[in-house]
């Protein structure tokens, strides 16, 4: 006869101000079964955990009923709370009564009803749950780190200075990523390369680390602890072990106007190239769509001057597999171009440049070699204006959400740009100034006093070409909305960061949540901002939404600190929540007509026959098996079966049609 | 005063069930004759318990896991998808008005979207009214799916 | 659970219009792009915040403002406006409520005399009838300043002299009657 | 498709050679076509600055009468109108209670789900295509074609295409063997519904138009608005002491523009009727 206990929460007025706690408590005391109910300002509190352990022995309770959040909050909380009391862990559930209902009901009858409700069908399950041992699962130690920007980067270093192997996999040809790009940095003005280019070199030079550069995801299987990944390593025409990186074949290529992508395309490239000088790895690609013997069959020019025969024009796509425990996701982010812009010219003047094309310029590894030049005709700009939320913060023609380093990389742009042209007039149009964070307001401050970039607050209407100046409309509201008409020579958008493209297609290969811009989602946006809802995946950078360069490298270290931690044991436990087929005595042996459906059901390849013997060794019958450590407890094998012999644990046919039946019938209560 | 229909949904722990808890954690009001069971997908829903629930006196049923693609374990919702086809007609074969159960996908990020979908059906179910007719032949069938 | 809402000019103008005045942010693009915000008493965006305060003075304001008339109902202040704020709705509700409450500024005198003079003329023609129209208008504003226009407008057949009418004159006097026309 | 024209009260009067040119053309291009029976005005901009109602009825009569006299498709050459009708369509299908009150007005169910074309993207849909069409006199002019606001705003009423920098026109002019310029301020505001009333406003707007119009080097402005052609014509003398210099520059219909090119003779396309003389076509 089950002894359970009923305790509600009120989770101090979020519950308590809309359902009658005490009421609940009262008529869940009445539910057959039920040996003790009681309700409690803060259940989760060491006080409320307390009361539950105490309540345990003295009732000795067999099961136990929480009332409160939701179960993806606190289950863990009160499930090991009761075990340390002596309940098995699995004999606990919960009763959402918060999110699924003091939140979104008003006060009144019906809403503690609800509650009450919910609390008999956490009851009945509870009847029916069985006390389960956790899985223990080896673990290999070993991380996937995908995408080689700062946040990769640091991820990777952490990772294996811990004495951990990594592999890192990064779409382009080198590592470095947006940061690579960058001039100079906020709030320091320290240069980007230069902080950033020996960490470059620590990466390829760590012996833990494996550096697939080039390469992406091809498919992912597993779970954590156990990842099995395949990785498309792109053909890169050139044998990285004989190429010694000597550059002679790029200096010597003859198709050499292909824009660059890394100078944002205000420079140009050969067809073999290396991205940039301090490339890591610094081995060159062929990019085949440009490349003329790739086209037209003839050329090979490459091939003629390298000096270690290195060039393979026939090379493949390879295909590499690797077993990993962890993986960290630091895809990045992208930056929208000019073009979605009507208003400022659906990207037709050559003079309108986003803030990256900016930082290109203004680079001295740029096209320009640091000179701020006008991308049409090559002069300095004597007047620049720069358009703050450029598609951030535009529902109609963007995005909704702030950008977060756009006010800060525009008062940066403005200061290099008056430090190179001390003569020059720059203005910037802003909403708000959106400055938190270490010296930061201070930057903001020094732009406007010591470099007298103008600060003007409203946005601009429209940008439009006349005489070869740039006309900008703006409005200054601080003046009641008063037109603002500038006539510039150069227009920088800060446009909006959004998701780097193919993030929808990645999270979707390996089954992480991603929110309506494609940002990957967190377990929960304040206690586990690092972890993804799939566990042993994790979080770094910007792929979760637009960072600067230290809160992605503090993200990169608590990612990395996790993967540690999971690391720090050989072995770990899983939930016991997984489908298992029954066993009975001899004749019968189990009710599996070995059909198989489920093996076909199964995306885990969890499933295997077994042959069952008498004790003579003859095989009496073949059934389906259930290998609990590929086992993920989806449960669509259970739905397939026709016998109902293969049944998932915590969330069994019985335990489910006993929630329906209370559900529905709460005359009783 | 107005019809309480009973509605039973069943939800996946990943996206419908996370959404409706942000729907909590956003404060957006809905109807309260909705309650959900949890269950790890939506692919391991047997659509026997369709007709359990029914058969205790169900008035209306939302089914509701993650967008195709999203799938946590990777296809789980397509099977429900594939199910739910051939199961819809059986219901209409065996006389079940299959209005009264609705399918959705709704995303740990669509909390609006679940009260929104919760409201819909509430209307929808008072619109066709209690649904006493299938509890009467339910007495059979109860015996017939607890057995398993 | 519904807010009870203060029967403000705001509140009224966002029930009768459908237009969220909140949602405006104050960027300013509005007035930025608006060819006659040069010759406003307020801007647009100043339009919006006004209104957003809920005060009475200020909504008074509004209403006796020359902006209210000159929007030229352009449209180019909702096409650009990142909130999808429908700006054009608001102002013709402004300029209805300025007259009804007596509230029209002075120097928009001309202005509401030729869209009254417009009006007149379709209520008893059922089309525009140039000549009459711009005569009432000249002697309602006494303004002759370009009535020199008009002797070239005949000489190249763009007056007729007599007004073109609608046949069926009942149903555009009926519309006029059931649509709580303002007097002309 | 039984196809109808509403011309609207300017077309009847100050524009009437804009609603020439349109007919001729039409005729030219084999487009049968009937004029909405018994219409009357739209209402215009003074309708719906003084009275919300009043700018939702009136033009829904004009809707409801091509209706009942059996069109699928009405043709709207001023873009004032056209923006009205499309405006009030789109508020009867989309609110139960407008299309109620308006029917009540009228005294007879609407539907308003006749096809409504402006001038501009009518002409692109029977002239580009058409390989029939012969235009024998090329129009060898550099040309400035000018939208103005009603024709493209608001998109979500017009859905005009890029309503910023539409290219419709410019992709006419090139087939009728003219040389589109790229300017400016082809969606700028000319001062519409003040041509009367706020005279010295409707001549800064404008002046600034011709300005650049002229400045890159255009030798005609191409409109589509009586609205527009009254301020960018009429209002010369006004514009000049603005600029301080003579303005020269003629403004032509869309449809006067076709015709010349399709040999049609000036007086038929009523090209006489405009203020500013156009010199040596």
């Amino acid at each position: 006869m089950a002894r359970i206990g009923v305790f509600i929460c009120h989770c101090g007025e979020n519950i308590g101000a809309t359902v009658d706690c005490a009421k609940v408590a009262e008529l869940s005391s009445r539910l057959e079964g039920v040996t003790y109910s009681v309700d409690y300002k803060y259940m989760c509190s060491d006080p409320g955990q307390t009361l539950i352990k105490k309540t345990i022995k003295e009732q000795n309770l067999t099961g136990v009923v929480v009332a409160a959040c939701s179960p993806r909050m606190h289950e863990p909380t009160f499930r090991k709370a009761c075990s340390e009391a002596g309940v098995n862990p699995y004999m606990v559930e919960m009763a959402n009564i918060r999110e699924h209902c003091s939140w979104v009901h008003d006060k009144g009858e019906a809403t503690t009803q609800k509650a009450v409700d919910l609390v008999h069908m956490m009851v009945e399950k509870v009847k029916n749950n069985k006390p389960l041992q956790s899985i223990k699962v080896p673990v290999k130690k070993a991380a996937l780190i995908l995408g080689g920007g700062i946040a990769g980067i640091q991820t990777s270093l952490d990772i294996a200075n811990a004495g951990h192997k990594v592999i890192l996999v990064e779409r382009e040809p080198s590592i470095g990523g947006h940061m690579s790009q960058l001039s100079e940095t906020f709030p320091t003005l320290d240069c980007s390369q230069c902080i950033l280019t020996p960490r470059m070199v620590e990466v390829a030079q760590n012996p833990n680390i494996e550096l697939i550069s080039y390469a992406e995801l091809e498919s992912l299987e597993g779970f954590i602890g156990n990842f099995k990944a395949k990785i498309r390593k792109k053909a890169r025409s050139v044998d990285e072990k004989a190429c010694t990186g000597c550059g002679l074949c790029t200096t010597k290529c003859p198709s050499r106007k292909i824009p660059s992508e890394f100078n944002e395309n205000m420079g140009y490239r050969t067809a073999i190239y290396v991205p940039f000088p301090q490339a890591v790895p610094n081995k060159p690609v062929i990019d085949r769509e440009n490349c003329t013997y790739y086209k037209i069959g003839k050329c090979k020019i490459c091939e003629i001057v390298c000096p270690t025969k290195a060039i393979r024009f026939d090379q493949e796509d390879e295909i590499i597999e690797k077993e990993v425990g962890a993986i960290v996701l630091a895809t990045g982010f992208n930056v929208l171009g000019t073009d979605f812009f009507p208003e400022y010219g659906y990207g037709k003047y050559k003079d309108v440049i986003t803030g990256l094309q900016f930082e290109r310029l203004a680079s001295a590894s740029g096209p320009t070699l640091g000179d701020i030049r006008r991308p049409s005709d090559g002069k300095i700009p004597e007047k620049i204006v720069f358009i703050a939320c450029a598609g951030s913060r535009d529902p109609a023609k963007g995005i909704e959400y702030c950008s977060k380093i756009c006010c800060m990389y525009t008062a940066k742009h403005a200061m290099l740009y008056k430090h190179k042209v001390p003569n020059g007039d720059a203005s910037i149009f802003y909403m708000d100034i959106r400055a938190a964070g270490k010296m930061y307001e201070e930057f903001v401050r020094r732009a406007i006093t010591e470099d007298e970039v103008h600060y003007i607050r409203g946005r601009v209407s429209r940008v439009y070409e006349k005489n070869g100046k740039l006309i900008v409309k703006g409005a200054d509201t601080l003046l009641g909305g008063m037109p603002v008409e500038i006539e510039a020579d150069m227009v920088v958008l800060a446009t909006a960061g959004v998701a780097s493209q193919g993030a929808e297609a990645l999270a979707q290969k390996i089954h992480v949540s991603y929110d309506t811009h494609k940002f990957f989602t967190e377990a929960h946006p304040k206690l586990r901002p690092v972890e993804t809802n799939t566990a042993g995946i994790f979080l770094a950078g910007a792929c979760h939404a637009p960072k600067d360069i230290p809160e992605s490298v503090s993200m990169a270290s608590g990612a990395a600190s996790k993967v540690i931690g999971l690391f720090s044991k050989s072995e770990m436990t899983r939930e016991p929540l997984i489908a298992i087929v029954n066993r009975s005595a001899p004749p019968v042996y189990s009710s599996c007509a070995g059909c198989f459906l489920c093996i076909s059901a199964c995306p885990y390849q969890a499933i295997e026959k077994e042959e069952l013997k008498d004790h003579r060794g003859k095989i009496m019958k073949t059934v389906a098996k259930v290998n609990p450590g590929l086992c993920q407890g989806c449960g669509t094998c259970v739905a397939f079966c026709r016998s109902n012999s293969i049944d998932i644990q915590g969330y069994s046919n019985e335990q489910v049609f006993a929630e329906i039946a209370a559900l529905l019938n709460n005359d009783t209560v | 005063m107005e019809f309480e229909p009973k509605i039973v949904a069943f939800v996946c722990n990943w996206c419908t069930y996370a959404g409706a808890d942000l729907t909590g954690t956003s404060r957006i009001k809905y109807s309260n004759d909705v309650k959900i069971i949890r269950f790890p997908c939506t692919g391991r829903i047997d659509f026997m318990y369709l007709l359990k629930a029914f058969a205790e006196g169900a008035d209306g049923i939302i089914v509701s896991g993650c967008h195709p693609n999203d799938c946590h374990y990777t296809s789980g919702n397509f099977h429900a998808r594939r199910r739910w086809m051939v199961f819809e007609g059986l219901l209409n074969f065996i006389g079940i008005d299959s209005r009264r159960i609705v399918f959705s996908w709704i995303s740990a990020a669509e909390g609006a979207k679940w009260a929104e979908l919760v409201n819909k059906t509430v209307k929808s179910i008072q619109e066709l009214g209690p649904y006493t007719q299938y509890q009467k032949v339910a007495g059979t069938f109860k015996k017939e799916v607890t057995n398993g | 659970m519904s807010v009870v809402k203060l029967n403000t000019l705001t509140s009224v103008v966002e029930e009768k219009t459908g237009v969220l005045v909140s949602h405006c942010y104050q960027c300013g693009k509005c007035s930025a792009g608006c060819p006659v915000a040069t010759e406003m008493d307020y801007s647009p965006s100043l339009i919006l915040r006004m209104l957003q305060t809920n005060n009475s003075l200020l909504s008074e304001k509004v209403l006796r403002s020359y902006s209210i008339w000159l929007c030229l109902s352009c449209e180019t202040c909702f096409c650009r406006c990142p909130m999808d704020i429908e700006i054009p709705l608001v102002m013709d509700y402004l300029r209805q409520e300025s007259v009804a409450r007596k509230m029209v500024n002075p120097k928009a005198r001309k202005i509401v005399a030729a869209h009254k003079a417009f009006l007149s003329s379709i209520q008893h023609t059922g089309r525009l009838y140039e000549v009459g129209m711009l005569a009432e208008f000249k002697i309602k504003t006494l303004d002759f300043s370009d009535i020199s226009l008009a002797p070239f407008m005949f000489m190249k057949g763009k007056l007729h002299l007599l007004p073109k009418r609608v046949k069926d004159l009942k149903s555009i006097r009926k519309i006029f009657s059931k649509t709580k026309n303002l007097k002309p | 498709m039984k196809l109808a024209v509403y011309p609207g009260c300017s077309l009847n009067g100050s524009a009437r050679e804009y609603y020439e040119s349109v007919s001729i053309v039409l005729e030219k291009l084999n487009i049968e076509y009937s004029e909405v029976p018994d219409w009357n005005c739209c209402g215009a901009t003074a309708a719906h600055n003084l009275n919300k109602e009043l700018s939702l009825v009136l033009p829904s009569r004009i809707i409801a009468a091509a209706e009942n006299d059996g069109n699928e498709e009405l043709l709207v050459p001023c873009a004032a109108c056209f923006n009205r009708l499309k405006t009030v369509q789109r508020n009867i299908c989309q609110n139960k209670e407008v299309k109620a009150k308006v029917s009540s007005s009228l005294d007879q169910n609407i539907s308003a789900t006749i096809q409504i074309h402006n001038i501009v993207e009518f002409i692109r849909d029977n002239i580009l295509q058409k390989k029939d069409v012969e235009f024998i006199k090329p129009l060898h002019k550099k040309v400035a074609c000018y939208y103005g606001c009603l024709l493209v705003r608001p998109h979500s009423v017009v859905e005009f295409d890029r309503m910023e920098d539409p290219q419709i026109m410019e992709q006419i002019m090139v087939k009728i063997g003219a040389e589109p310029i790229d300017w400016a301020y082809k969606t700028e505001c000319c001062g519409a519904g003040f041509t009367i009333s706020n005279a010295e406003i409707v001549a800064k707007l404008s002046a600034k138009i011709l300005e650049d119009a002229i400045d890159r080097g255009a030798e005609m402005l191409i409109v589509a608005c009586p609205m527009c052609h009254a301020n960018l014509d009429m209002r010369r003398p006004m514009i000049e002491k603005i600029l301080k210099k003579e303005v020269k520059i003629p403004v032509l219909y869309l449809t006067q523009a076709i015709g010349l090119a399709l040999g049609i003779d000036a007086g038929k396309l009523g090209l006489k009727r405009h203020f500013v003389p156009v010199l040596n076509i």
